[in-house]
């Protein structure tokens, strides 16, 4: 049975369903006592104090709070309600939790979830509140998913709590106003499985988060024209699928990576250098990266679109894969 | 008791106190409004019911002496002589901004009057504050650096350690709390025991507390503090007791509502500071209802000035959008969103 | 005054602390040697001198209970039970070690006996001791969470935010500080004004400072905070006065020499914890120069035993290096080091 | 004049030089005042008490305490002692210093040096101090060089000093035991130009760091063999000589890197991406990548050889790409 639920609705589902089944579950996070947060609402007065805890600002601590608390026998959700909240903690994320298994020899599971609230730009969240910090997870080996629909959500979100390793789960600001049916029974997702969007043959677009919605639209209008772009979404950028981005790419031949966040070191360039790598017979055409740009994100809601990407650039993106299929002759470009 | 940075139609240091918190009260509130209704596109973190706070530290302070500020930080920086009317203009993104229209509400900054900006990270500022101290106190001039922060702040640990920093190296900063009972909706009781200061005391800082929501009482212990700081004595801390009278913050469609205690919120409203200090300088035989009235016209009419201005400047141009990334660039960097040219340009040549 | 995780053959329970004293430093001694001979690859952050405290501390905890330890974490293990065997073969780096010789001496931990692991990053271990202690806290267990670290910690926000998380929610957390003096070769007066308990004292925590060349003065304000904990009356913090007498470090070929002023060497090593102990033993008439001589060589024949038992032990086999990462891996994860059998077999074909 | 210094001499000198130049240059550390470290021994008895500071083991603090030094006028150097202590600064250096110049809108310069220490894996340093964490910089947008020998050492050093944005200088700990011929004179590199180690046109090897040396040994001696490995060291990260590297991969068609960093969302796969973008036509083979496992470096000296870019693998993969410049035919590989 579906319903229709939003998208933090939908993550809200999964944290209740998750500590419903398991009481060594616990949630801790900031101000999630209150009624201010969408996704815990209702979640104190249900579960209690001993299992929902509003920590203080001290991001560091708590995080490494979890860390000790599951390895003591918990399964421990951290909220951080802000994306860039993780930077406070990154010591206790990178060099403490992400590392604890190996240098234990495996002695102990470390069940802890991440769960990062609005990540990304949009509407003036100016220079401090716009990251999309998943790159510096994946390069510290940090189980991560960043789930683009509403089913989604909860599927990935209650996988990541099953994990008995740390994952992130992110949540894209630009997702917050979606909906869509999300089943009522707690089914968890395998991670690692990307999801085809949309099936083409000419282009394979990967697309992120909220950007996977824009990318079936652009998809969608250029079906019109007879340009047939395929979508793939990654669902899980670490475990990534492998093997269904290369099967696309070794279909399509051709490929536009779409993804919000700074660009140097970025996703996209993880995927870049993943396809060069194994799919480079099966290319006809540069592979291109549509990105922000490496600049802090400005106030200025105009100004911030000029660093973000669009549909537009991504559409010129798709337009000049298409054409540059033939080696063009010029100077280099610095 | 002089206010350096206070200067204008008032010659009464008093009243100048009252002219600039009613200014911070009348900023506040037409920010907040215009935050409500979308024509500014982000959160707006109002100040109003702090006002004593800012106003009464920074009536000690010159231009040359130093603020670090929060996310609630608009009243923190017309406090220390911050130009409404540049303050509206980089809340609505335009270029006559004080940022360009790059920094937006949370961070505002005038680096020439010596406000190092309000920031989007709680307890951030303080380590800068320090830096700056540092520097004064080594080329030898005598001032000082403030850092602004609420409560939920002294369980960050960056603070914790600037407080450490402040002390070890007894450098000229005063801290100043802004205890107004609550981090987002999570009153300060459930996330610490014991008192605030006592714990900035147990880092060597000389600690008291003062009632936030009496200006006079907060210049005061301010000037105390200041004095020390500037003398050579070293930093203090000022536990500031004082209420927001807002939800933790405003923006347009949101339905959040307040969480708080009704009763705690009339009882706050009861010791407002603006109308505490026009109450006691009036019945001080200082004041008239009349002069107030004037006062608080001046003000309107400084603040509607201020929206016109920031309505009628330009936004940014888009081409723009890359500047003040660094101080110097290089060919290829910043790196832009897309990289076209290359689609077409790259060859096979060398 | 029980001693339970001290078993074996001494029946004198501070019989059983000196011995437990004199296996700390015939172990650090010997891994010492070994690093500068090379054998342990990895520096060796030496415990000696600061016995009395590891063993005061962990002669109240039981096998239920938590520590964390710092980067000169070997003092801490073996006070809390840990096999000198299991150890060295970890400083060898081979598979039979706590770690399977995947941690080395700034990781060793044992699970099982409540040894949460020496932490590479000064203050890091305290939070998660601090989680442990909810844990155990909201399952109704008696257990206590004891994080040791050094006084160059107490400057690091993330100690200090866990002193607030012990302090806010009672947990059953002793925070122990071995104020050595030094961290590395800065004096802690040179980066902190005042007293370490003082600030401590701040955060809430009920805080002592205690001899920490006086293991059974350790032992005593160690049992009373262990106690306390257990009982409900919530996080204290212990101060031990110590000395290490080693420099930071020693690795081999390293040249670097001690920066202390000699006298103050001198002092410590005339407040040995070790020979304290046994004289005044000797002088209660409780024990004799042959027994401890006995033990003494029971000792070395435990470290003799356990440092045949490591290079006896085989290393790791290389095809295990992936190993551990993850509790569960999948395709393509983790990524390794080169990508090789795709340029082969990457195909066109889909 | 040139003199043969040690690489950490060099950068020592650099430090020297600057204090000596400029009264507003200003060093914070820990136990930078004692005589334990190399690359600072003799400062403190040099410049004195104001402007060498001891600093408390607070690293995000006093990152935030140069940011603030900075605006108020300093020119500051902030030594990190191992390079993992980025970390619980990350905040101060991401999403304070970073950003601030922009958020500000260019109301002040921002000059700070991040000089991290002891950068790299070797020898049992184990999992918490072996990493090389300069793709989480890159991501920021931080401005990064990591010289290769002594003499780069000094004037990239010299470099980062004199520029007026925040820029992080790498020590590899593999280059400690390294020395060479200094010039004696203060004289700046301007950032942003890579050097070719060694010439060759079969394929060109990008090399980082301490792995620049290993690079050049393998193009001599495969030059022997007739294959002509062209070495190409980017010295500086960010900016990046991205001109010079298309002219390299143009000319060779061929593309291996060789970086000692993890390998997801890495300084390899920027550099993939940005050669599989812009340099397509050109390419006749696969890019490989000689990287780091995404794993924890484990403490025992042989496991973690298994885990670092290794000269050996070097090899591999540079007779890879040349053999596999033809396309093969089999399935494909998760
Ligand atoms: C380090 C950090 N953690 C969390 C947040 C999200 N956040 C923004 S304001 C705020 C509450 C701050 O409370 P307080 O310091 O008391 O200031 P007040 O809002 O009461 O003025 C929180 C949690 C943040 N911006 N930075
Ligand atoms: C956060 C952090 N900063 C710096 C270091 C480098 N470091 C290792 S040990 C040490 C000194 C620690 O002093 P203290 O806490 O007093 O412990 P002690 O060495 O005296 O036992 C330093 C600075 C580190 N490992 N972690
Ligand atoms: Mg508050
Ligand atoms: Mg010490």
């Amino acid at each position: 049975m579906s319903r229709v639920l939003s998208y933090v609705g939908a993550l809200r589902e999964a944290l209740f369903q998750s500590m419903e089944a398991d009481l060594a579950v616990l949630m801790l996070g900031e101000n999630i006592r209150g009624e201010v947060r969408p996704e815990t609402k209702g979640l104190h007065a249900r579960f209690g104090d001993a299992r929902v805890l509003d920590m203080p600002i001290s991001e560091a601590a708590f995080t490494g709070f979890a860390t000790g608390a599951a390895l003591a026998g918990g399964r421990i959700i951290v909220e951080f309600q802000v994306s860039s909240l993780i930077y406070p903690a990154f010591d206790q994320l990178v060099n403490q939790a992400a590392k604890l298994p190996l240098m234990l020899g495996g002695q102990r599971f470390l069940p802890v979830t991440y769960l990062i609230m609005g990540a990304g730009a949009g509407g003036g969240r100016a220079g401090q509140h716009s990251d999309n910090p998943y790159p510096y997870l994946l390069h510290a080996g940090i189980k991560t998913v960043c789930p683009s629909t509403p089913a989604d959500a909860k599927a990935l979100m209650l996988a990541a709590i099953a994990e008995n390793d740390p994952v992130a789960v992110f949540a894209p600001v630009g997702l917050y106003g979606t909906s869509g049916p999300v089943p009522e029974a707690a089914e968890p997702t395998v991670l690692g499985q990307a999801k085809l969007r949309h099936v083409g043959s000419d282009v394979t677009v990967v697309a992120v988060g909220h950007l996977v919605v824009q990318a079936v639209a652009l998809a969608g209008k250029l079906a019109d024209e007879g340009l047939s772009v395929e979508v793939w979404d990654p669902c899980s950028l670490l475990p990534l699928d492998k093997a269904s981005l290369q099967a696309s790419v070794n279909k399509t031949g051709r490929l536009v990576i779409y993804d919000d966040t700074n660009r140097t070191c970025g996703f996209a360039a993880e995927i870049a250098g993943l396809v060069a790598e194994r799919c480079f017979f099966s290319l006809k055409a540069p592979i291109k990266r549509v990105t922000r740009a490496d600049v802090t994100i400005p106030y200025g809601v105009e100004i911030e679109q000029e660093l973000l990407p669009t549909p537009e650039r991504l559409e010129t993106a798709v337009r000049a894969v298409m054409a540059g299929s033939q080696p063009h002759k010029s100077g280099a470009n610095a | 008791m002089s206010a350096p940075n206070f200067t204008g139609p008032v010659s009464d240091p008093d009243i100048a106190l009252y002219r600039r918190m009613r200014l911070l009260r009348r900023f506040e509130e037409t920010a907040a409004d215009l935050a409500r209704a979308g024509e500014i596109v982000s959160a707006v973190h109002e100040y109003t019911g702090q006002e004593a706070v800012a106003v009464g530290v920074c009536s000690t302070l010159g231009p040359d002496d130093v603020i670090t500020s929060t996310h609630r930080g608009h009243g923190h920086i017309l406090a220390k002589g911050g130009d409404p009317a540049r303050m509206l203009a980089e809340l609505l993104g335009r270029e006559s901004g004080y940022n360009k229209g790059r920094g937006g509400s949370m961070h505002i900054a005038d680096l020439d009057l010596g406000i190092f900006g309000a920031n989007g990270i709680v307890g951030a500022g303080a380590p800068m504050a320090c830096g700056a101290a540092y520097m004064f106190l080594m080329r030898g001039e005598p001032n000082v650096a403030v850092p602004f922060f609420g409560d939920g702040a002294v369980n960050q640990g960056v603070l914790l350690e600037s407080f450490n920093l402040a002390s070890m190296m007894t450098l000229p900063v005063v801290f100043i709390c802004e205890n107004n009972g609550y981090a987002v909706t999570t009153p300060i009781g459930a996330v610490m025991k014991g008192e605030i200061h006592v714990r900035a005391a147990g880092f060597g800082l000389e600690s008291v507390v003062v009632d936030g929501m009496n200006v006079r009482a907060v210049r005061d212990a301010a000037m105390r503090a200041v004095e020390r700081a500037r003398g050579g004595g070293g930093p203090s801390f000022l536990e500031c007791d004082t209420r927001r009278y807002s939800i933790h913050n405003v923006s347009a469609g949101s339905t959040v509502t307040d969480e708080r205690p009704e009763q705690e919120q009339a009882t706050a409203r009861a010791r407002d500071p603006i109308e505490r200090l026009a109450g006691e300088l009036i019945a001080e035989g200082r004041w008239t209802l009349e002069a107030r009235a004037v006062v608080d016209r001046e003000v309107e009419t400084e603040i509607d000035g201020g929206l016109g201005f920031a309505r009628n400047s330009r936004r940014p141009e888009a081409a723009s959008a890359y500047d003040f990334m660094y101080a110097r660039t290089y060919p290829g960097l910043p790196a832009p969103a897309v990289d076209l040219p290359s689609v077409d340009l790259s060859g096979a040549e060398s």
